[in-house]
């Protein structure tokens, strides 16, 4: 354990914003989700490293972290199915062009 | 004689009967069943009549006015209510024999003439209804009362003139005469307004009674330097001048000629014309306090006699003569009004002679209205051109009409003679000048009634080749003979026994300078009609043409209706209306839409922040959440 | 339970009742069952209320009860009546009675068209029946909403825009309304005393501070007089009243514009006596010009519900006008005026609705001679408008009278000189009118193809004879109304001296 | 997992390159089946953190459901939805900047806050692998730090989802 937590938690802030960076620039929904999962994916290690730097004895951080990947996991399915759903309808998933229930 | 409520019920029943069952009814059956309501309502009138002028006179000889019947209808404060009732005194008893004669004569007569007119029904239900109206008008206990009717009245007017409603001259002229009454009647309400917020009651007997109260009442409350109460008193002669077609207000009357003949017989003849001078007559004693008014009242009248019988020279249309001669006629008894006074018999003299007047003239202009009734029928027109030399084929109208000339023209012994020769002696009596002008005037009558007599029954022989005109049926000449002997003796009748300024007995008796005056003066007048009416001839076409502004002016009635149209559509309508509207629509409404628009301006433009593009959200959301942190690290610095 | 409260629930039953029905004769059944019920409960009412007062009850308010509802605020569920609303309620059972004989054939959508057009009348009821100023307004809200879908889905015309210009409107109005309710609630009762929202607690409590009632008054008025079409506030009154259905012009002119002339009385007047007098000029000035204002507008419109429109205007305007006069006889001629505008313009937006229904048109200069091919349409017609322009023996006579002379008794000159003002309306009003009806119903028929329409039906019949019926019961029998309702404001008037 | 310190710093700096390099790959390329393949990378890599850090059932979870199940319904989607070789079009110059400001921004803040926080002098305790069958207890129990709450929540969210994917993508 000669890796200093805080070189962690810097590796789950890169991905993190890179998850952010993709989330704002891509107008792709699959690409959107992916980029979801990166930050969803940051967010865990954090709960994993905290517990394991700062409360070795307890499992709280990981059992949240399992709940988390379970809740991405559904997110996901949903997401998904929501996103060929629109597909079928208007054969394009840019979410720019998403505006039927505007206004 | 409380059945005296029944002369107002019976004609109302009637008109409910006729009107809600209309075409269900036989047109013979409504107008039977409408004549003989009229018939049992003149008897009760007559009876009424005998009953009250045969009453024990009092002590000062006054025969008691009675009041058989008031019903408190709405109440408005301690003192003020309406009142519906039944107030009898000689002028309203008069009134009701007069008014019940004539429609009774004009119920019969229209069963000829409007025979087999689409709505015969309807027209007897308004005939109805206006008997009604008109009845109730002149036995009224209160001014409001008589508000009340005179509204009534009005309207009945409207419905008949414009019975033919599909001819857009009788819509027209109904719609005219309607606002122009309308109009009158405003000032009419609104001097009862002041009157009665001085004098606290609506009552005649009590206003009559005490009439300095509104003198003492209105003490020092000026409006534009004329007392209060003249104000309010030359206000409700406003709305009797409307009603009585005086100058200028008398536009409404020769239009109303599009009605029925019967009904401007009854109604722009006989009885709803006279409306404004019972009304001054009946409010009498309390214009005596204020002799401005009664001096105005003069003026008014004198200006409209001598005005319509100018105009009533040069009208072609038979109708329209005969309505200009009764403005004419009913300014006469205006002004035998305006010059009288309450002090006594002889400078009450007028009073008398005014409502004498009225009751002659109702029978004779009746009379000619009928007899004109007939003509039309015969003729199928209203112009003289058509006509001429129908004395052959029409006899009996040739003299009963000839009858009631001679009476309008004040020739003895018929009607017209006696109360028009009462007239100019009570004018005379005031001023020399106003008699002079009356005296003129009446010479004029004269002159156009025997022009139209002249025109109508001789100037050529006509050829009728293809149309004959011949004598109207039974029901039409039955009245008319009645209505002509009533013209011959009505004369007689001891008028002044029976109706006077204070109540007291007055013997009439003929001023022989003023009659003999005024009979030389008619038949000047007569001759000269007859001079140039008699044979046909270039006479008239030749001082037409010689009096070409002045004839042409009198035949177009001096332009009034042409400024009234001026100042109604040009005015009125375009001048104030269409900017108000278009104010309403573009200022008012505008700033209503300009709130609504500003908003949805501004909605507008900050809805770009709800772009609904996530990305954008997640970006703002982000920045947003960083400025926070960065402020919070800031501070914990 | 009290009696009053059944004019909500027969309304809610009404409801019901349609919820259930399953098609076009169902519905009318209901309908008219229910519309009569309430018919009678209002001609019980009003003979109860007399039988109560001959007996010498000589409360301000009878047949009071009320239910706490809502503790923090003390709100109750508050009901009573005197005179005005006994005449309101009439008023409203008979129009609302005519109106869904109007409504016989609404298409599309019947069935929801008379569930909203219940809903409106549940809030009138209850408005007329409160005396918790909370209620009030809970009932006045839920007027006004249904108000909005009926003339959206129903309308004709520019639906959209009337029925949004006349919500937001109203709603603007309610606005102010709530916050002159909550300035009188906050001030009901003196220093540490119980507040309380119920009107006459408040006007016993008499507590509103005078600088206080500067400030609510106006509010209130206002609030009100938005509604009662007081000018400048009244443009939403024509594009309403021209998009909306037949049953809802009637309802809405007949009665929804009466909440706006009894909250006046109700709320503004009765509660802050002193203000109404103090600041009275302001808006006498206003309602005066209402009138002629109106009127005028009226003159030039060729649209036949923009001329009814206007016409109301000028008609609701001396209703507030009367109102501001603050004495016994104009504030009967008011509550008169309400009653019988309320009545006779519904026979307006009644037969115009019919003509409508026929020719397709407004317009009175396509059409013409209406006399000839629908005549009992077109009698009706004249009548309304002979009793518009105020011939005796129909109710606008009786009750102009009323106000004019009740108005004329005031002291001030000012107040004598705006009545005369106001009565230069009568010769107006009989302009248009006769236009109109010169225009419409006379002269040749302008259209041939209306040669081939019918005259009315028999609901149509029905609807029209009732409302006529009733204006000319007014107009011959006024007295036992006026003093109907007169006597119930000796309490409004004598907390004025 | 028991490695000496040199070969943890190694593995570590392996991971770390593959997960930076490759999250920043899958945010950027244009081509959006190597961004999943990218992602995939990216989340073995994290697996492999997790083995590091002794959550060896973590991190097979991890493979499991994120790897092995997330990933294959996104190549399938995107092989639904697309087709092979399509490039996604270029983003816009102002996104770009817009999320590069907003990335570096907020990397620029956490990483001010991380660093100047003060941590708590981190003791580490060298503890293994913690026993399933305590976590299996700790997932179903009902005392403190136990979660049965969380986890039917959990369930039935999952639960919520299959019938809710089922509903949204069958075809009608």
């Amino acid at each position: 354990m000669e890796i200093p937590m805080i070189y962690y938690i810097v590796l789950s802030l890169v991905m993190f914003f890179a998850g952010v960076y993709g989330f704002i620039t891509r107008k792709n929904m699959l690409m959107m989700l992916i980029s979801l999962e990166l930050m969803l994916n940051a967010v865990d290690i954090n709960f994993a490293v905290f517990n394991r730097f700062l409360f070795p004895g307890q499992m709280e951080g990981m059992v949240f972290a399992i709940f988390a990947i379970a809740i991405a996991a559904a997110e996901t399915a949903i997401a998904i199915a929501i996103i060929i759903n629109i597909f079928r309808h208007i054969r394009d998933i840019e979410v720019d062009k998403l505006d039927d229930m505007k206004y | 004689m409380e059945y005296t409520v029944f002369i107002l019920l019976l004609p109302l029943a009637m008109f409910l009967l006729l009107g809600l069952l209309d075409s269900k009814l036989k047109p013979r059956v409504a107008g039977i069943l409408g004549t003989l309501g009229m018939t049992v309502c003149a008897a009760l009138a007559y009876f009424t009549a005998y009953q009250f002028f045969t009453q024990p006179r009092n002590a000062e000889g006054v025969i008691p006015s009675v009041t058989p019947y008031n019903y408190e209808w709405l109440r408005f404060t301690e003192n003020l209510h309406i009142d519906l009732g039944i107030y009898l005194d000689p002028i309203s008893v008069m009134m009701l024999v007069v008014i019940t004669t004539v429609s009774l004569m004009v119920h019969i007569y229209s069963l000829g003439y409007m025979h087999g007119e689409k709505g015969f029904q309807r027209y007897y239900a308004f005939l109805s209804l206006f008997s009604m109206s008109m009845l109730g008008l002149v036995v009224a206990t209160n001014i409001f009362q008589m508000y009340i009717f005179w509204e009534l009245v009005g309207v009945s007017s409207y419905l008949l003139i414009g019975f033919y409603y599909t001819k857009p001259a009788a819509i027209a002229a109904s719609k005219k005469a309607f606002i122009v009454t309308r109009f009158a009647d405003l000032g009419f309400l609104i001097g009862i307004l002041i009157l009665s917020f001085f004098t606290k009651t609506f009552d005649f007997a009590t206003l009559t009674a005490t009439p300095t109260a509104i003198i003492t009442e209105t003490a020092g409350a000026t409006f534009l330097g004329c007392s209060v109460a003249s104000w309010a008193l030359a206000l409700i002669f406003m709305g009797g001048a409307g009603k009585s077609a005086m100058f200028p207000l008398h536009i409404w009357l020769p239009d109303a000629m599009e009605g029925p003949t019967p009904v401007s017989a009854l109604i722009h003849a006989a009885t709803m014309v006279v409306a404004g001078v019972y009304l001054v007559a009946r409010l009498f004693p309390v214009y005596c306090v204020t002799p401005e008014v009664l001096e105005l009242i003069t003026t008014v009248g004198a200006i409209t006699a001598l005005y319509a019988a100018i105009v009533a020279c040069v009208q072609t249309d038979i109708k329209r003569v005969l309505a200009f001669s009764t403005i004419s006629q009913i300014a006469f008894m205006i002004v035998a009004l305006g010059v009288a006074n309450d002090t006594d018999l002889h400078e009450g003299l007028g009073y008398m002679a005014s409502m004498f007047h009225l009751f002659t003239h109702a029978m004779f202009k009746a009379l000619l209205f009928l007899g004109a009734g007939a003509i039309i029928h015969a003729v199928h027109s209203n112009e003289m051109s058509e006509m001429g030399g129908l004395r052959k084929y029409m006899p009996i109208t040739h003299i009963t009409f000839l009858i009631a000339c001679l009476a309008i023209a004040g020739i003895p012994p018929f009607s017209g003679f006696f109360s028009k020769d009462e007239i100019l002696t009570a004018v005379m009596n005031k001023s020399t000048f106003w008699g002079i002008w009356m005296t003129v005037v009446a010479g004029l009558t004269a002159f156009y009634m025997f022009r139209l007599y002249f025109r109508i029954f001789w100037w050529k022989n006509t050829d009728c080749s293809h149309h004959t005109p011949h004598e109207a049926p039974l029901t039409m000449t039955l009245p008319l003979i009645f209505l002509a002997l009533v013209t011959c003796v009505a004369g007689f009748i001891p008028f002044g026994e029976l109706v006077s300024v204070n109540g007291q007995p007055y013997h009439i008796h003929l001023d022989w300078s003023v009659a003999t005056t005024s009979i030389i003066v008619a038949v000047c007048a007569i001759s000269l009609a007859a001079w140039l009416y008699l044979k046909e001839n270039k006479k008239p076409t030749a001082m037409a043409d010689a009096t070409r502004t002045l004839h042409t002016a009198a035949y177009r009635r001096f332009y009034i209706d042409e400024i009234y149209l001026f100042i109604t559509h040009k005015i009125i309508f375009k001048g104030i209306c269409a900017p108000i509207a278009w104010f309403d629509r573009h200022i008012i409404d505008g700033t209503m839409d300009m709130f609504a628009n500003v908003t949805q301006w501004v909605s507008a433009r900050i809805k770009g922040l709800q772009s609904g593009y996530i990305q954008s959200y997640v970006w703002i959301l982000l920045m947003g959440t960083l400025l926070i942190a960065a402020i919070t690290i800031i501070c914990l610095l | 339970m009290n009696f009053l409260s059944f004019f909500v629930l027969i309304p809610i039953l009404m409801m019901a009742g349609l919820a259930i029905a399953r098609d076009m004769k169902q519905i009318r059944t209901v309908a008219v069952t229910f519309s009569t019920l309430q018919l009678g409960l209002a001609i019980y009412t009003v003979f109860k209320y007399l039988a109560e007062r001959a007996a010498g009850n000589a409360q301000d308010m009878l047949f009071q009860a009320s239910t706490m509802w809502y503790e923090p605020l003390n709100i109750h569920y508050a009901v009573g009546v005197d005179g005005i609303s006994v005449t309101m309620l009439l008023l409203t059972a008979i129009i609302v009675f005519a109106g869904v004989f109007a409504s016989w054939k609404i298409e599309p959508l019947s069935k929801e068209f008379f569930l909203w057009l219940t809903l409106l009348s549940i809030g009138v009821y209850g408005f007329f029946i409160s005396i918790d100023l909370f209620t009030m307004f809970m009932f006045y809200e839920v007027a006004l909403i249904p108000m909005y879908l009926l003339i959206g889905v129903w309308g004709s015309g520019k639906k959209n825009y009337s029925a949004m210009k006349l919500t937001l409107m109203l709603m603007g109005g309610s606005a102010l309304l709530m916050l002159g309710i909550l300035g009188i609630y906050y001030h009901s009762a003196p220093e540490g005393g119980q507040l309380t929202m119920n009107i006459l607690e408040i006007a016993q409590n008499n507590a509103i501070p005078h600088d206080w009632q500067y400030f609510l008054f106006p509010l209130t008025f206002v609030g009100f007089g938005i509604l009662g079409a007081m000018f400048p506030f009244h443009t939403w009154s024509p594009d309403g009243h021209a998009s909306a259905p037949t049953a809802v012009s009637m309802l809405h002119a007949g009665v929804l514009m009466k909440l706006g002339g009894y909250g006046c009385f109700r709320v503004a007047i009765y509660l802050m006596p002193f203000a109404a007098q103090e600041l009275s000029w302001i808006f006498l000035i206003l309602t005066g010009i209402s009138v002629v204002y109106g009127a005028f507008s009226a003159c030039v419109q060729t649209d036949l519900k923009y001329i009814n429109a206007y016409s109301s205007v000028s008609h609701c305007g001396l209703v507030l006008f009367a109102i501001l006069m603050l004495n016994n006889t104009a504030m009967t001629g008011a509550v008169m005026q309400m009653l019988s505008h309320g009545l006779m313009t519904a026979l307006f937006f009644a037969l115009i609705g019919m003509i409508y229904g026929r020719t397709h048109t407004r317009d009175i200069r396509e059409m013409g001679g209406l006399m000839q091919i629908m005549p009992f349409l077109s009698v009706c017609y004249v009548i309304a408008g002979l009793a518009s322009l105020g011939l005796p023996g129909l109710s606008g006579f009786v009750a102009e009278m009323t106000i004019f002379v009740g108005s004329f008794q005031h002291t001030d000159m000012f107040h004598r000189v705006f009545t005369i003002v106001a009565c230069c309306s009568i010769v107006i009003t009989a302009v248009y009118i006769l236009r109109v009806v010169g225009k419409l119903l006379y002269g040749a028929v302008q259209n041939e193809h209306h040669r081939e329409l019918t005259d009315a039906t028999w609901w149509e019949r029905l609807s029209a004879v009732t409302l006529i019926i009733c204006v000319a019961a007014i107009g011959c029998f006024p007295g036992w109304i006026s003093n109907l309702i007169s006597n119930s404001l000796n309490a409004i008037v004598e907390r004025l001296s | 997992m028991e490695l000496l310190p040199l070969a943890q710093q190694v593995i570590f700096y392996l991971l770390a390159i593959v997960i930076v390099v490759c999250s920043i790959l899958a945010v950027t390329t244009r081509r959006i089946l190597r961004a999943a393949t990218y992602l995939l990378f990216v989340l073995l890599s994290t697996a492999g953190i997790y083995f590091m850090l002794d959550y060896t059932f973590l991190g097979s979870v991890q493979i499991a459901v994120y790897a092995g199940g997330i990933l294959v319904l996104f190549v399938f989607s995107i092989l639904l939805t697309s087709h092979p070789g399509e490039r996604c079009e270029k983003t816009s110059l102002t996104k770009q900047i817009l999320g590069i400001v907003a990335a570096v921004t907020g990397a620029a803040v956490c990483a001010f806050a991380l660093f100047t926080y003060s941590w708590p002098a981190v003791n580490l305790v060298e503890t293994g692998e913690h026993p399933i069958k305590a976590l299996g207890h700790a997932l179903i129990g009902m005392e403190k730090f136990q979660y049965l709450l969380p986890f039917e929540a959990v369930s039935v969210l999952l639960l919520a989802c299959i019938i809710g994917a089922i509903m949204i993508a069958r075809k009608r």
